[in-house]
């Protein structure tokens, strides 16, 4: 998967929330594989002395600071120059959620915060609903990828139209396509692949499975499964049954 | 003198952004400031003069993808 | 995956129809991990020699018979005994179809059949129509698994009703349960791992790929994450999105 | 004598069913023999004597699952 | 709908229980426009005086007996017998169940008791696994129609294997079929429709539903909407927009 | 359904294009029982003399001009305005198009031309992607209701997204929602009104089936279904069967 | 004399099935018997007379499908 | 004078609005009509005088929905 121009070996970027413990994190962040991780910004408590988070995160991931919470560009902005002058990174998940119920993203404002940010040297990688346009429209304001989500962040329904992912595939070749919210187990990460995924993000489908560190397993295997489907090149689909041996010389 | 930090008013006896830093006796390390809606880079923290009422916010990182 | 008493690691079945060459077959073969597969019974070409077709499988690959082409209990019971003697293996596959537009099973003549294959000593592995209570019957009469099918043979159309194998998972909890016929990509395999399956067979869906080397590598890796998936419990689905990152410590 | 293999009519000059292998010059490798519906163990060939009007099926393995 | 050569115009079967007053059967049962009713064979209870079921069914509605609670083909046979000695009808709904849990129906056992009761002359309509093979058995075994599930008795989850009653249509295209169970809701019963099912057979979708009549008539309606849809020849799918107005002629 | 308060008995919205005849047009409209009809605007052709395509409609059809063909908010305003000056009507469905290959709508533009059209005094009623953010910002631009698409247009997919369908019924409880576009047969408009559309509107299921009389009445009827069903109150969903009648009293 | 009535063992001073109706109470319309496994039908009744340990099934309707 | 209709360039000897449907013969019913990409009412056809140059669109209604 290609980010940037920056290559990944593992197709899979994982989350950081949710988890019952650090140790339980680190364990599933281990078996994932991925190479990427995501992480929020957030106010330093004044009232007590705060552990830092970063420092139970493996050193060797790469950091992608995301902008969740931010519910307009201009937050979205400021929150993403703070997490680029702590983390050094361009790197970005850009994030402007439009309701608070459903978290969807609200695209409108996600467009407008990624022409400024882009225009500021950021790599963005934004979080958006599967639409064609604005996939389009984001790509042309200089979005390093498109994370087009699956279902509604932290429902683990899994892909709900693939129509729209294969349709955005087909008509963005070039683009770097991340499935990014609503996996909720290994099948539905494959599915994705077969659409035509580069890679998958998600956090809730590990982080709140009974065994974090063996779904995160299951999520490597099947994101690489999916993979292998979409190049493999699969068979037709058909209604009737068609055999697999020689109809000829059965006993009789 | 008074300044918010992080939304919270507070009356300080220092001149600069590192000495609130000091005061507030909080870890440098990955941590980012912005003052009156501008990030401050980490190199002019010394330098940065505080008036009254500024607004100054200070982030660090947390575990989470989107909410 | 235990199929009486015996232990094998990996949880696919591979067949041996419908490749473009033999070569082609054996690097699936090679590719998928599977350690059992499945070939045909047909009489010997009397007008031409022939070569023998087992040279071209790995020596390594566990031989299970099937009785593919029979259409009722007694050409099943014959092709089995002609089968054992050659190989001397009690292992069947158990194929008795019941029309030859869609090759579905006869579970009536399939249940016949198996009744008499395993008082003679047969482990018997049937194919049949995803009915909970033809399973139970197998089972009664000394299965050594069930081998429901996930949709007509060859249609590639993946699981069907994951319901009746949901179902037959969780009454029949001891049971060894494969799933033969009709997944086509990747996911359809890990979506019947994680209804509770304990492996699956295929044929089409590797060998009519566009790359079947690469299609079984895909599904060995999808069917190890659907199994994972499975162990690891997945989170529950909702409609409604829940955040992932703490609420509180926006910037304002 | 006349015997029936594979369904097929064939005048042939051999008393055993092991002649018989030999005369169709087949591969005795991994091949079964069933004479008219009940199997004849590897063991037999030899011994088992044909008549006229015998049906054998001499059957061995190919690529293939269901059809 | 033809059943025995007896036309029916709606292509509703409707069911008795469940409902949480005579009044409201009655008044769901007016609403649906059904011409069948189905009603279960018991035990006169001895302890008390019981009012008669059927004074509270409208006197025009044809009674279909059932066989419900059977679990053998002997008790679903001397049920069947006490029912026409009863009724003095020979249409008979046939069910044996193979299983207290799911309340699936037991093929083997249903085909055995067709066979016998065809013989004595009943008109016989066996609810039935959704099996291509079983259905032409029972066809052969001389029933009137065939009535697969759509999915598990009382389970509310749709046809949940399209696939199977599509082929079973095509395969069969003579015979008349009733989907017979597992609608939940309209839409459920406009699908079987428009997959070729001369009617539906229902119960608890209606008698759970929150306003039995007024769901009794969006059945109605849902029914004979889908039957127009599959006689009226659909479009095809596809995964691309096609303009529905002339391309020429806009401003520009 | 209600539009800018004016109650309209059927809940099918209809549209005029690929038709074999007119005289086929018209008799799907009167089957079809809309009141509603959406028309394009288009140059009048100089080089010969164009029939009005209005002398074919039922004059008793109220007339909903599209701005189909509008790839900006400005050519979609444009339009808009010479239709009202037309026909002397304040009702406009509102298209402004993405992309000529999927014929997805642009949401942004979209909502720029919203927001100028109600000022000017237009109903505007909005063909968008299916997004619930973008939904609430064309209500609050005071669009009169809200038309997301089920599937691409001309697709005959039926409702790609339930979730998203059900989200913004739930979230946007007093808004008109009539799903628009996608629709490809009675089920899945009796789908989309169980979700809690208000209204459909359809072209290409009804113009390009093979008998789109008849297949008007079922879409008739499907949506009347459907909206029934979701006013009933459907049962609840279960995985196990649930007996429809007394478990007592059956003969032994 | 000892029967069984719908599986209940009940001692009756009668000679006839139409009689054991009558003792019983029973609705006569639309119900069904079954004497030892076989149906009764209604005209016999009346002459059908019953012995010790005879079984005697008598159903009628209820609402309800499967189960 | 030289007006383009509909994106065609054309040679016209008229003065007006109204004149221009008449010369261009076109049934005035339930057509819309835009100057250099302003509505004119039908009520100012009459007394809107056209100049060289001018972008005259004249529309009417086809079947059809989106596209």
């Amino acid at each position: 998967m290609i980010i940037a121009g920056r290559q990944f070996s593992s197709r899979l970027i994982i989350g950081t929330g949710k988890y019952r413990s650090y140790e339980q994190m680190r364990s599933a962040h281990e078996a994932s594989g991925a190479e990427m991780v995501t992480i929020a910004v957030r106010r330093v408590p004044l009232d007590r002395s705060s552990e830092s988070f970063l420092d139970y995160l493996n050193p060797s991931l790469q950091i992608l600071p995301n902008t969740a919470g931010c519910y307009t560009a201009e937050d979205a902005v400021r929150t993403a120059r703070l997490a680029r002058e702590a983390l050094q990174t361009d790197l970005l998940k850009l994030e402007v959620i439009g309701d608070q119920t459903t978290l969807f993203p609200d695209n409108e404002q996600t467009l407008e915060a990624a022409r400024i940010l882009v225009k500021e040297g950021f790599v963005v990688l934004p979080y958006f609903n599967d639409d064609l346009i604005m996939a389009k429209k984001l790509l042309d304001a200089g979005c390093a990828a498109i994370m087009p989500l699956a279902a509604p962040i932290g429902s683990g329904l899994g892909v709900q139209n693939p129509a729209n992912l294969r349709i955005m595939r087909e008509q963005l070749p070039d683009a770097t396509m991340i499935v990014d919210a609503g996996v909720g187990t290994a099948s539905d990460a494959a599915i994705a692949m077969e659409l035509g995924a580069d890679g998958v993000l998600m956090n809730t489908a590990i982080a709140e499975s009974e065994d974090p560190a063996k779904m995160a397993t299951a999520m490597k295997l099947a994101i690489e499964a999916g993979r292998l489907a979409y190049e493999a090149g699969r068979m037709p689909k058909r209604l009737y049954a068609s055999a697999s041996s020689p109809l000829t010389g059965v006993i009789r | 003198m008074k300044v918010f930090v992080n939304g919270e008013l507070r009356e300080v006896e220092i001149t600069t952004l590192a000495e609130l830093i000091t005061e507030l006796d909080l870890p440098v390390a990955r941590i980012a400031i912005e003052l009156n809606r501008e990030v401050v880079r980490r190199s002019e923290w010394d330098s940065t003069m505080l008036k009254d009422e500024d607004r100054i916010e200070i982030v660090h990182f947390v575990g989470g993808g989107k909410n």
